[in-house]
């Protein structure tokens, strides 16, 4: 009896909560910091935004490491979160096999692709939000010398890098692009010290403008950036007013588009499974223009209009780093 | 002027700012092992001082207190040190790993607690940091061919810190070497029981080392968090700690020594920074991840003999027990 | 009574000192004379030291008093007693090895917080009291290049130079040659005539004889006897000090060397920082044969033993065990000797003999871990380990019998039955015992003494290290004795007495006391 | 009782629990100082570490990389060894596992797949610690810094490998491509359903009875054989080794072996239990975490088995609150593992004079000099 008992509320507890259907959205960030003013912080700008709008609080977690993610998605689906957002493509394994424990509860996971049938993968077309601001860097400096400084040195940040240096070669064919990532641990994200030496290394040797894609590394970029007087590039988030007048753009990546989104449509009914990339074309990626950079960037705005346009409609093809591991210029 | 004279001194520029915090550290491991406390620690220091720093600095808006509080916190967990390992003559490794622990995980959670941005604290602006300071003469020696980048580029511009480090070497030699602490320092190291039985008392002397140790991992910290950079981040010592132990003992525990160990270390590190990615003639692309091990390849093979002989004080590391 | 206190250079009321369970000082009381040289004798860990160091502040007294020069002073550290002029030279020097003589001597006593002044300023007062007391030494060179006899004037210098006017030395003479303590006598009469008083521990009775005015005698941590040295006698003292009559008696039947087992031939070794600690010695040991080792501690025997155990190499010469040749190419481990016949009892229990954390049935293996019999295929047999201690602990008399007690547990008699036991019961042709009853009350002394005679009588070949000549009297059947590294002579049972002895262990004028 | 019993009973008893109360108290005030009820918090805590099946998973499954690291410490101290390299030993007993299952996992059976791989772990965690052992014993090199730096060495190698010559094509992280199922190791709820037990879902896998079964094996090589005997010996007393003939060269070389080999298996828990391939920074923690366990357990696996699973519990538990209490993180856990370092370990002694004190009042007995 006893046992029966036990089989019985087991059997029925995980999906009573999602037949209950109360609107329970969730997030687990990836690895790092919520607040890391890039990738995480735009996630949560966009659940900011859903809550602020709909009064429907966002259930959010920060995993300490790779085995807590799992146990973090499968926890949030125990408890009947719906729809899931996971955070990166460090995520995707662990994403793999939890989506199938859950058959009814909806997945959308950024920056990676998990084929089931209740997940959403979510990507971006770096390539050509870098490729912007890499054509943006190199009308703006004055030395035809940019620079890149990148976080862990994984694929997805050389296809930043290599999107970049096509954007600043599309400009100047004699552009000089300098190219440094931070260390290959994840403690890459993190080291603004060495993001700021690394952007002196790169200053020292001519460059003007320097783009990171680094995670919290870029703060030390920034912060070198303004201290020698030069320009930097942002990512991911609009991070334009971190340090205004040194800030010429930031590439950013509507990951909050694509949180708010994923949350809106749950809410709609309109979530759907599969593959969706988000490029400029579809306003995934783009260049910021705001109150701290429009007076900078006035003069390049027409030029960029003519090449945001001629990406959309194909005229300029980005090469994507990941399809061969290799930038074909 | 030729491209690799620029190419020099930027990277010379580069060395002095990284060796910087190295040297603070290294100096304040040369203190606390030449009186025989073994000085794990330093990370955890450097850490906790990092935090409070940019903590008070945000809070005051005034960066010279931030220091003040670096330097306060830095000691207070000094003296938790000595109280482990001079007090109750606890094992000294144990102890400083038990303060880069907690160092690490504390930051965090009162950071996280009291500025909730994930740990960090808020970005300082210019004038809750230390910014540079332009030396004398430095705009007009700039032309001079050599000596003049030599200068205005290399020894000048960098924050009062930097200059601090580097003025603290020769002090530390005459303070070993020309005065009664550092006799008494010198000797504690090496036979406590000698320093007893002479009437001194080994507890107290070896607490003012400690206690001198913290001030320093308080200046280190305070320079990575408010001078380097413009707020704390998560573990932002990166090992800085430990690579400042490495220097030490490639220093055999001498003042002098020590600043040169620091000078190569961050000549390492500031070459690599440059190296990356660069094919090298007849070498082709030299591995980062080799480079940045370099410091502590080089240490190994130093400790195992082959690069001379390392000789730590003789105490170092041993509780004084008095009675039997 | 208060008038007299001023005749009084120090005064110790009930002085009582414990250290963990053991008592090393009870309810002391002791009262020197200003200006005398003032004895106190007793056996190792009598609480000589103990006491000694708590009139130097360096162990605070748990109970008590004591007054200098007539007045109450509560002395909690060596500070409070420099500042009341005691100066003590250490039975170990406390000498900070990479320091020059002169560093050492200011050490603590610096005068200002720069030194460059007070190094001048020392060096200035320190010329003038080595030619008053003629303690000459080098001022600038490491001490640790300095002979010991020469560090020993440092600490001597070290203490007058704080103005000290009561002067402790710790068993002074112990690492010194003859000349060398003839030298710091000749130094202590000048000191004396200056009107220092001198407090001065030995378990050395011709020292207390020769020097000192009065005498105080300790045994087991309590000060049991005051004699006028000029009212005393060795004799009387000797039995004071142990409490009986030391003159014992081990039955010895006449039995003729057999056949040799131990033959050492020129042998050398040298230590770590490259000093030959034995020079060219050579020796035979006979089956049925108990051979002595005398010689004022310090003087290569330790090593001697260390390198014939196979604990330490050397260098130069060869070593018959049987008929094995051993030779510093093909050298021996203690386990390889072991399984040779090879047994040794080592000098110090605590640092070699035992492991102290260990209970006693694993103690009672250590160096036959690997035997046969307490191996099963892969753990240790730990019944028959235990059923053979406490076989051992029944003959040996090993108190308590509990085979699993702490080694620590045991007393210090106890501790070395257990490793005489280990040893002899391995039933060895050889066997080295260093120092078979340091530490050691009375009546295991006798037990211990009549194991090894029994050993002998089985035919076993004993090499016996002491520093106690009395026990290598009573139980050799030759004495060799050795100075300096270096065999000065042979001396059969019955030629054998302490003055022959004293001559051979001084190796007579054959050695400079420079540095 | 007996003055040396009470003792005992002292030493293994009351100092330990008066240190880990005194870090468990110092960790309230954290909690106070960061306004949270450090009741509710506690409670929280318990609930998800034991209070239903899947936490219980993940609570013994940090458990088995802490017994690993744990047991790696441990032994290296009874040989007078302080290993501070489980970290980078872990690290590289990883990169053992990943050249075994990605060499032959396309062909051999699990069967002989999962032990050579087990094999493989233990014998590149040892490797990396032969060389610190090998400086130690045979160049005088002191192990605790030649520990550190080899973390660091690890450390690079591991991203250069998996970076530049392992880490699988057209990935994001730097990590290997995931191994064939032959190399998984059974998880608990997969073995338990074999008898028709239902268990839920959990990282918990067979290496838990693997870890248990090393704490046996570990606990017999130390007080049951001989090269345990000799072991301890070393580290009790260098000198009476020698004079018993063992070459403390040797055992040092043996301690290191043992323990980097012990420390590599927790490659085998994360990678052929859970992870399934061969990542960056699986090892992040449970090195450092093993010092703490180690010195908390008194270097006794039964001592051991009890702190990991106190530390599973707190890694476990700890991820559950912050479930529930935005204001807690996993740091909590960090400062709590310190804390436990600086009371057990570095502090280990702080109440002994007052415990002595308090012996001394029921327990008499005089040994003169």
């Amino acid at each position: 009896m006893k046992k029966l008992l036990l089989s019985v509320v087991v059997g029925t507890c995980l999906p009573a909560f999602v037949l209950a259907a109360d609107f329970k959205p969730a997030i687990v960030y990836d690895l790092g910091t919520k607040f890391d003013k890039s990738f995480n912080e735009g996630v949560s700008n966009g659940a900011k935004r859903f809550t602020e709008e709909t009064k429907v609080e966002v259930q959010e977690f920060e995993p300490a490491n790779d085995s807590q993610i799992e146990q973090a998605i499968r926890r949030m689906a125990q408890r009947g979160s719906n729809p899931i957002i996971s955070v990166g493509f460090s995520q995707s394994k662990a994403l793999e096999t939890v989506s199938k424990e859950f058959p009814d509860t909806h997945f959308t996971i950024i920056d990676s692709v998990v084929d089931q049938p209740n997940v959403q993968s979510v990507t971006f077309r770096e390539e050509q939000g870098s490729f912007l601001v890499g054509a943006l860097a190199a009308m703006a400096s004055k030395t035809g010398k940019v620079g890149f400084v990148g976080g862990q040195d994984i694929a997805l940040i050389r296809k930043f890098a290599c999107g970049y240096e096509q954007g600043a070669k599309y400009v100047n064919k004699d552009v000089k692009v300098f190219q440094n990532m931070t260390g290959s641990t994840g403690a890459a994200w993190n080291n603004p010290s060495k993001g700021g030496e690394l952007a002196k290394s790169q200053f020292d040797q001519g460059a003007d403008v320097v783009f990171a894609a680094a995670g919290g590394t870029g703060i030390g970029v920034y912060q070198a950036a303004k201290d020698n007087g030069k320009l930097a590039i942002g990512v991911d988030s609009n991070q334009n007013h971190l340090q205004p007048g040194t800030m010429l753009t930031s590439m950013v990546k509507r990951v909050d588009n694509a949180a708010y989104d994923t949350f809106k449509a749950q809410q709609e009914g309109s979530w759907k499974a599969g593959k969706v990339t988000l490029g400029l074309a579809e306003k995934g990626v783009g260049w910021a223009v705001d109150e701290h950079n429009e007076k900078m960037v006035e003069p390049y705005k027409a030029k960029m209009a003519e090449i945001e346009k001629a990406i959309i409609d194909g005229t300029i093809k980005v090469h994507d780093y990941m399809t061969d591991n290799t930038c074909k210029m | 002027m030729s491209e690799w004279f620029t190419l020099l001194i930027s990277t010379l520029d580069a060395t002095l700012r990284v060796s910087t915090p190295l040297l603070f550290a290294g100096l304040a491991g040369l203190y606390s092992e030449r009186a025989g406390v073994v000085d794990i620690g330093l990370e955890g220091k450097m850490l906790v001082g990092a935090f409070a720093a940019a903590a008070i600095a945000h809070l005051t808006g005034v960066v010279w207190l931030g220091l003040i509080a670096a330097i306060i916190v830095s000691v207070l967990f000094s003296l938790l040190h000595g109280f482990a390992s001079i007090t109750h003559r606890g094992n000294q490794v144990v102890s400083g790993v038990a303060i880069n622990i907690l160092a690490s995980g504390l930051t965090m959670v009162l950071g996280l607690a009291w500025f909730h941005q994930g740990g960090s604290t808020p970005s300082l602006t210019n004038n809750e940091r230390f910014t540079a300071i332009q030396l004398p003469f430095a705009e007009s020696m700039q032309t001079v061919p050599y000596i003049g980048p030599l200068y205005s580029d290399m020894l000048s511009g960098h924050n009062i810190l930097v200059y601090l480090a580097f003025a603290l070497v020769p002090l530390t030699w005459w303070v070993f070497y020309r005065t009664r602490f550092g006799l008494r320092l010198r000797a504690v190291g090496e036979n406590p029981k000698a320093v007893d039985t002479a009437g001194i008392s080994v507890a107290t002397l070896r607490y003012q080392a400690v206690i001198i140790a913290g001030v320093l991992c308080g200046f280190a910290g305070a320079y990575l968090s408010t001078a380097q950079n413009a707020q704390f981040i998560r573990d932002m010592t990166a090992g800085q700690g430990f690579m400042a132990l490495a220097a030490l003992i490639f220093a055999n525990w001498r003042p002098w020594p020590v600043l040169f160990a620091c000078l190569l270390f961050g000549f390492l590190d500031a070459v690599a920074v440059r190296l990356q990615g660069v094919s090298l003639p007849h070498i082709g692309t030299v591995p980062v991840q080799l480079i940045e091990s370099l410091p502590y390849i080089l240490t190994v093979i130093l400790l195992a003999g082959f690069l001379g002989k390392s000789r730590p004080p003789k105490a170092d590391g041993i509780p004084y027990v008095k009675e039997r | 009574m208060t008038a007299q206190h001023s005749k009084y250079a120090l005064e110790l009321r009930g002085i009582t000192k414990r250290f963990g369970r053991v008592l090393a000082n009870d309810h002391i009381d002791l009262q020197i004379k200003a200006g005398d040289v003032h004895g106190i004798i007793g056996e190792n860990g009598a609480g000589k030291s103990t006491l000694m160091s708590i009139i130097y502040g360096f162990y605070e007294a748990d109970s008590g008093e004591m007054l200098i020069q007539g007045q109450p002073m509560s002395i909690r550290n060596s500070q409070q007693a420099i500042a009341a002029g005691i100066g003590m030279v250490h039975q170990h020097f406390m000498l900070v090895d990479n320091f020059t003589a002169l560093e050492n001597i200011m050490l603590g006593a610096e005068g200002g917080a720069r030194l460059k002044q007070s190094a001048e300023q020392a060096r200035a007062s320190l010329n003038e009291l080595a030619k008053t007391y003629g303690l000459e030494v080098p001022l600038d060179t490491p001490v640790d290049q300095l002979s010991l006899g020469v560090q020993q004037r440092i600490e001597i210098l070290k203490a007058l130079y704080r103005k000290a006017r009561i002067l402790i030395l710790d068993e002074p003479t112990g690492v010194l040659t003859p000349q060398e303590a003839d030298d710091l006598f000749r130094i202590l009469a000048t000191l004396k005539a200056d009107g220092v008083t001198i407090l001065l521990i030995t378990h050395k009775l011709r020292e207390i004889m020769a020097i000192t005015d009065c005498v105080s005698v300790m045994r087991h941590g309590k000060m049991v006897a005051h004699r006028v040295t000029a009212q005393t006698s060795m004799p009387e003292l000797a039995e004071l000090m142990v409490g009986r009559k030391v003159r014992q008696h081990v039955e010895r039947k006449a039995q003729p060397a057999g056949a040799a087992l131990l033959e050492v031939t020129n042998l050398s070794v040298t230590d770590a920082s490259g000093v030959r600690r034995v020079k060219n010695v050579s020796f035979t040991i006979g089956a049925g044969e108990i051979v002595g080792l005398a010689g004022v501690s310090g003087n290569g025997q330790s090593e001697l033993l260390q390198a014939l155990s196979g604990i330490i190499r050397f260098q130069a010469g060869e070593v018959r065990l049987g008929d094995t040749t051993i030779t510093p190419k093909r050298s021996k481990n203690p386990a390889q000797l072991r399984r040779l016949g090879l047994a040794h009892v080592p000098e110090d229990r605590h640092r070699m003999g035992l492991v102290l954390p260990f209970q006693a049935y694993q103690s009672q293996i250590l160096g036959y871990q690997r035997e046969a019999r307490y191996n099963a295929t892969i753990t240790l047999k730990d019944k028959v380990m235990a059923d053979e201690y406490a076989q051992r602990a029944e003959t040996f008399d090993i108190r308590p019998r509990d085979p699993h007690l702490q080694s620590s547990n045991f007393s210090g008699g106890n501790q070395q039955k257990i490793v005489l036991a280990r040893e002899i019961f391995a039933d060895p042709q050889v066997l080295l015992i260093g120092q078979p009853t340091r530490g050691v009350d009375i009546g295991a002394i006798e037990f211990i003494h009549q194991h090894i005679m029994d050993m002998r009588n089985a035919g076993k070949a004993i090499l016996l290290v002491s520093v106690e000549l009395e026990e290598i009297m009573t139980l050799s059947d030759r004495i060799i004795v050795m100075c300096d590294g270096m065999i000065t002579g042979e001396l059969s049972h019955d030629e054998a007495n302490e003055k022959n002895l004293g001559l051979l262990m001084a190796n007579a004028g054959a050695k400079e006391a420079s540095a | 009782m007996k003055p040396a019993t009470a003792q005992r009973w002292a030493n293994l008893l009351i100092l330990p629990t008066l240190n880990i109360l005194t870090a468990f108290v110092v960790t309230t005030l954290v909690f106070l100082a960061i306004g949270v009820n450090p009741i509710d918090a506690a409670k929280l805590l318990v609930k998800g570490a034991f209070g239903y099946q899947n936490g219980i998973g993940y609570t013994l499954y940090y458990t088995t990389n802490f017994i690993f690291t744990g047991l790696a410490v441990a032994i290296a101290f009874h040989a007078g060894l302080f290993n501070i390299g489980g970290e980078g030993q872990a690290y590289i007993g990883g990169l053992g596992v990943g050249l075994v299952v990605l060499a032959f996992d396309g062909w051999l059976p699990a069967i002989i797949l999962i032990p050579l791989a087990i094999l493989a772990a233990a014998l590149m965690g040892a490797a990396w610690a032969a060389i610190p052992a090998y400086l130690q014993a045979y160049r005088g090199s002191h192990i605790v810094i030649t520990t550190i730096m080899f973390n660091f060495l690890a450390s690079s190698l591991m991203v250069y490998l998996l970076v530049n010559v392992l880490g699988e094509k057209g990935q994001m992280s730097p990590e290997t491509r995931s191994f064939a199922e032959s190399s998984f190791l059974p998880t608990w709820s997969e073995m338990l359903g074999w008898f028709g037990i239902p268990f839920a879902s959990s990282p918990l896998n067979i290496s838990f009875l693997f870890a248990l079964f090393c704490c046996f094996a570990v606990w017999v090589f130390l007080w049951k054989t001989r090269w345990g005997y000799e072991l301890r010996t070393v580290g009790a007393n260098p000198d009476a080794a020698i004079y018993a003939g063992i070459n403390p060269k040797h055992i040092v070389m043996m301690a290191m072996l043992i323990s980097g080999g012990l420390a590599g298996l927790v490659a085998v828990n994360e990678l052929l239990g859970v992870q399934h391939r061969l990542l960056l920074g699986f090892n992040a923690g449970y090195g450092f975490g093993g010092i703490a366990v180690a010195l908390m357990g008194r270097n006794h696996p039964v001592g051991i088995v009890l702190a990991a699973l106190l530390f599973g519990a707190l890694y476990q538990g700890g991820a559950e609150l912050s479930f529930d209490m935005p204001n807690v993180t996993r740091d909590l856990v960090v400062v709590i593992q310190g804390l436990i370092i600086l009371f057990s370990g570095a502090l280990e002694s702080m109440y002994r004079p007052q415990i002595q004190r308090f012996l001394s009042r029921f327990v008499k007995d005089e040994v003169s000099a």
